[in-house]
């Protein structure tokens, strides 16, 4: 149990120590690259809170999806790296955020320490109701049945931000694909990379998302897996970005909050009310429901890392 | 001091790192780091709440942990967001800065673009 | 109400509620699945739709005199998700529901796709934008759980940034990347203090909250960064910083409505967190401390405002006062003046979204007409175009606060209440922000009407200046509004615990 | 035999984790990239293969068994890749880069 301790303790330094790294680092390169491994640490911090779910999400999106768009930002940015030194905040300036900050961090914490250990919990009422829900994993259970309108609507969200990145691109290139044109061929090494990774890749995320209904896993986590295939694929140039306008990536895009809303608004007819699942048939409902997010997680997470539209559309 | 206690006290701590980055760094993408930086202490913070509600047979309140989640996501969202926004105004003016003393007031502007 | 019991399940016309936000957030999608002309006339015909959702929800609101309750899914708080409607929610669904279609038909003039033309940016963006943000605006005023509603800020936000930098010039890049980060520091304040809620009570529902909250440490940081975090959206004073130049560069329907109404959202959570869920916390302290940042607002935004050279930077600095105007609610919250209190302020939230969204209307069509929006350039102006500028002077009638508005009965009811509670400092301020007003507003519309001779680029369009002048006329026909209107605002605010106080 | 079993798993876990120790090391002091890249790839190969080798008598299924050796292969074919894009970029740039 010690040693376990210990490693908990050296674990938070760590995180600690990566997370004042990528604040305090000289370059913005080195520092998204600290903060890709700051996101991987953070995973085995989920895992030691017993929170699987929350770190093959972390593990997935929050240090891979979000590693791969700040690290390509990062490359592209790297002429602006030479900031003028005057260009940042007098030293009285950094006095006072740091001490508002030590503050808001101390405070944080004094609150932490004060909550009771064994703390109000909605875990027995989530227990109990899951029987209904024909699933074995409690947390896909709050996600897509219990708090369903959080789910629904934070994949509104998604699409909301595609549209606000493809807003950014010049009028001229609309409909058109994402990403410059490139000239040179395609890295043989990663190419086949991409081959072989690619299958094995797509079996993991949908087994992941399958098994998500019963164990740790779930469609947010199967569908960043498949997103991460679809971007390899991309990068090794096996497949090209499709255009901004065509319909079916539109499709693709929405499925999954149509699906999900449709399904909602099916509920008034089918089981008395706005989001309830039919009795007897919520397993296979939701199931499908699901399908449908992986495809459009799977589509937008791409999308949303390689930014608005570069080319011009070919009708 | 549990796990959980721990893990929180590291959540505090990053919200204060993320925010003095977030006031102090001068460049977007570093503000952007900055802002995941928050994002995960909060989700830390999350994280405990959701063990300290262990019960029922389960290590872990899962009502938290979905919100986790859900926010990890969204916070995706909003970095994919502002790198986009970033790369566009480097695109055009070869610096990128949101410093608050470069007001707009460009000549001619607020007529409707189309 | 709903205090005393434990979670009422449905009431009559519930199932309305979940409606006020799916029906634009599926518009929304669907306008972008289809994309180009199809776009627009989902946009524009839903509204109607919207329109008739809100007006039946306060309809039912009214009948019953109660809160409309929906339970999502047919699982009960704290596990599931409900929606509550009380007066000041179906007040603000029925303004938003007024000025969204408003702002539509304005924005046709700009962002109309011809029949048979290929799909452009800026049209795809602003339909399906607009619905977001009606979306995002009805969630947030619906809205029962606090982690709920942070997905609706976060809705809110990722609908309003790209309306902000529509023209992709760096100026409203810069804006718009500097008013995402004010937005995602303030969501994420905002969902760090409701995780520390759900830590210490294991709800995160708004009524069940309500019954369990106490004055605690742990209560006072999760309120303390609750607040912060809404006020960097809702741009007081001194978090003001990217409001004019976000507000003042986006195209003018965009304007309108990101003036008019998405502020309005985050204040209007501050005022769910303030009123519903710490009602038992004793106010006196926080809500001064907001009423000085909101008094700061006042004096230092109509400053600001009188300096502008700009219309259009003018009219933003003069939300950024007028934002003000709304804390002055809250150290007025307890005592027998506290319903004067919360109908002045619900009255200068709607007759300011009403104001304002006509004065950027009618500021865009100035610009347009005359190519510019130099304040110096306007002379004679208005006798050019006669009806844009009635616009813009009426809907400057409520931020004066002059009658006949509802900037005026709202400065009126607030006034009162600060003088009844005998905190006569905030009266000074109101008196003092009225006259700052008058004078901006003169200084931009004296050389106006004098008899230069303008030189136009081309006429006003006689439909966008109809439609800035009847959201004028609204916020000038609010100052009738008769006693039930202001019983009706009263509707599920929780004054029984307010005589605890 | 489970004794057996726990001292192996001990034994090969140990030298796993020497391996990446070493490798860490070895990224962080060596002068050049391609020098550094031999020393993490060492790590990922051998560090990683002694750990789930030490892994396997513990699985508690042979789905399970083969999960650990598909992510020590995936990690191989990931290292390999990676290896060889940042050696012919430093070849193309020079190895100041």
């Amino acid at each position: 149990m010690s040693v376990l301790a210990a490693l908990d303790v050296g674990l938070a330094c760590v995180v600690f120590a990566v997370a004042a790294w990528t604040v305090f680092a000289s370059g913005a390169f080195a520092a998204t690259v600290g903060y890709v491994v700051y996101g991987l640490l953070l995973s085995l911090v989920w895992i030691r809170l017993f929170a699987v779910d929350v770190a093959l999400t972390e593990a997935a999106i929050g240090s891979g999806v979000t590693g791969v768009l700040l690290i390509g930002a990062a490359a592209r940015l790297r002429g602006a790296e030479a900031t003028p030194p005057e260009e940042g905040p007098s030293g009285s300036t950094r006095l006072v955020a740091a001490c508002l900050c030590v503050l808001v961090a101390a405070a944080l914490a004094a609150v932490v320490l004060l909550l009771p250990d064994q703390g109000p919990t909605l875990a027995p009422q989530a227990m109990e109701r899951l029987p209904e829900t024909g699933l074995g994993n409690p947390v896909t259970a709050v996600l897509i049945a219990y708090r369903s309108f959080d789910t629904v609507l934070e994949k509104v969200v998604l699409v909301l931000a595609v549209v606000g990145v493809w807003s950014l691109a010049a009028d001229r290139y609309w409909g058109g694909a994402p990403g410059e044109a490139r000239a040179e061929p395609p890295e043989p090494t990663l190419a086949f990379f991409a081959q072989v990774l690619a299958p094995v890749g797509i079996l993991v995320g949908v087994h992941v998302f399958w098994v998500g209904a019963d164990e740790p896993g779930g469609a947010f986590q199967g569908g960043a897996i498949l997103a991460a295939m679809w971007m390899i694929l991309m990068m090794a140039r096996l497949t090209e970005a499709p255009q901004s306008n065509a319909i079916r990536l539109r499709l693709a895009l929405v499925a999954g909050p149509v699906v999900f809303l449709a399904a909602g608004v099916a509920g008034v007819a089918v089981a008395g009310g706005f989001f309830a699942y039919p009795a007897g048939f919520e397993k296979p409902v939701i199931l499908f429901i699901e399908a449908f997010m992986v495809l459009s997680i799977a589509v937008t997470l791409p999308m949303l890392v390689a930014g608005p539209p570069r080319r011009e559309p070919r009708r | 001091m549990t796990s959980a206690t721990l893990a929180g006290l590291v959540g505090a701590a990053l919200v204060g790192l993320g925010l003095y980055g977030v006031i102090v760094d001068p460049q977007p993408l570093r503000k952007i780091l900055a802002f995941n930086l928050i994002g995960s202490g909060v989700f830390l913070v999350f994280g405990i709440v959701a063990r300290k509600g262990a019960a029922a047979g389960l290590q872990s309140d899962p009502v938290p942990q979905a919100m986790v989640i859900t926010g990890i996501v969204v916070a995706f969202a909003a970095s994919a967001l502002a790198v986009a926004l970033t790369l566009r105004l480097f695109e055009q003016t070869g610096r990128a800065t949101v410093r608050p003393d470069v007001e707009a007031e460009a000549p001619g502007a607020g007529a409707d673009s189309e | 109400m709903s205090d005393g019991g434990s979670v009422i399940a449905e009431t009559a016309g519930g199932s309305l509620l979940p409606l006020a936000v799916l029906v634009p957030a599926a518009g929304m999608l669907i306008s972008f699945l289809l994309g180009g002309r199809r776009a627009e006339r989902i946009a524009l015909g839903l509204m109607p739709v919207q329109f008739g959702v809100s007006m039946a929800i306060a309809g039912f609101v009214w009948r019953s005199g109660e809160p409309l309750v929906y339970v999502l899914g047919g699982y009960l708080p704290p596990l599931g998700i409900a929606l509550r409607a009380d007066g000041f929610s179906a007040v603000m669904l029925v303004t938003a529901s007024l000025i969204m279609p408003a702002a539509g038909l304005y924005a046709r003039a700009n962002f109309a796709t011809p029949p048979g033309a290929t799909e452009r940016r800026g049209p795809l963006v602003v339909w399906a934008l607009m619905q977001a943000v009606q979306a995002a605006l009805s969630l947030i005023f619906l809205g029962g759980d606090l982690f709920n509603l942070y997905v609706a800020l976060e809705l809110l936000t990722f609908a309003a940034v790209p309306l902000v930098c529509l023209d992709g010039s760096p100026e409203t890049l810069a804006a718009a990347l500097r008013y995402l980060m004010f937005a995602l520091f303030g969501a994420l304040f905002y969902l760090l203090g409701a995780a520390l809620l759900y830590g210490a009570y294991g709800t995160l529902d708004i009524v069940l909250l309500s019954q369990r909250v106490r004055a605690e440490p742990a209560v006072w940081v999760a309120a303390g960064l609750m607040t912060a975090g809404l006020l960097a959206k809702t741009a007081l004073f001194p978090l003001h910083l990217w409001l004019p130049p976000a507000h003042a560069n986006a195209p003018a329907a965009a304007s309108a409505v990101l003036s008019g109404l998405v502020v309005k959202g985050s204040f209007f959570l501050i005022v769910r967190l303030w009123f519903n869920v710490l009602q038992s916390l004793p106010t006196a302290v926080p809500g001064t401390v907001l009423a000085a940042l909101g008094s700061a607002a006042i004096l230092a935004g109509s400053a600001l405002a009188l300096r502008q050279e700009r219309l259009k930077l003018m009219i933003a600095y003069s939300t950024v006062a007028q934002i003000g105007y709304l804390f002055l609610m809250f150290p007025l919250a307890s005592g027998p003046w506290a319903p004067e209190a919360f109908s002045g302020g619900v009255m200068q939230t709607i007759s300011h979204a009403f104001g304002k969204a006509a004065m950027f209307l009618s500021a865009g069509l100035i610009a347009e007409s005359l190519g510019h929006d130099q304040i110096a350039g306007l002379g004679g102006a208005g006798r050019a175009m006669p009806v844009t500028f009635l616009a813009l002077g009426l809907g400057g009638l409520s931020l004066m606060g002059l009658p006949p508005s509802g900037g005026f009965a709202a400065k009126w009811l607030l006034m009162k209440a600060s003088i009844e509670a005998g905190q006569w400092v905030w009266a000074l301020v109101m008196l003092g922000g009225g006259l700052l007003a008058g004078g901006y507003l003169y200084r931009a519309l004296a050389p106006a009407l004098s008899g230069e001779r303008p030189i136009m680029k081309r006429a006003p369009k006689r439909g966008s200046e109809v439609v800035a002048l009847a959201l004028a006329l609204a916020a000038v026909v609010l100052a009738f509004a008769p006693p039930a209107f202001f019983a009706f605002l009263q509707i599920g605010r929780p004054a029984a615990s307010v005589a605890l106080r | 035999m489970s004794l057996i079993l726990n001292v192996f798993s001990v034994a090969a876990i140990g030298a796993g984790v020497f391996f990446f120790l070493a490798g860490t090391v070895g990224l962080l002091r060596f002068p050049d990239p391609l020098s550094r890249l031999h020393a993490l790839t060492k790590a990922d190969n051998l560090g990683l293969g002694l750990i789930v080798l030490g892994l396997l008598p513990r699985t508690e299924s042979l789905l399970a068994a083969l999960m650990l050796v598909a992510v020590w292969a995936l990690v191989q074919l990931a290292g390999a890749t990676a290896s060889q894009l940042v050696g012919r970029a430093v070849r193309r740039k020079g190895p100041a880069a």
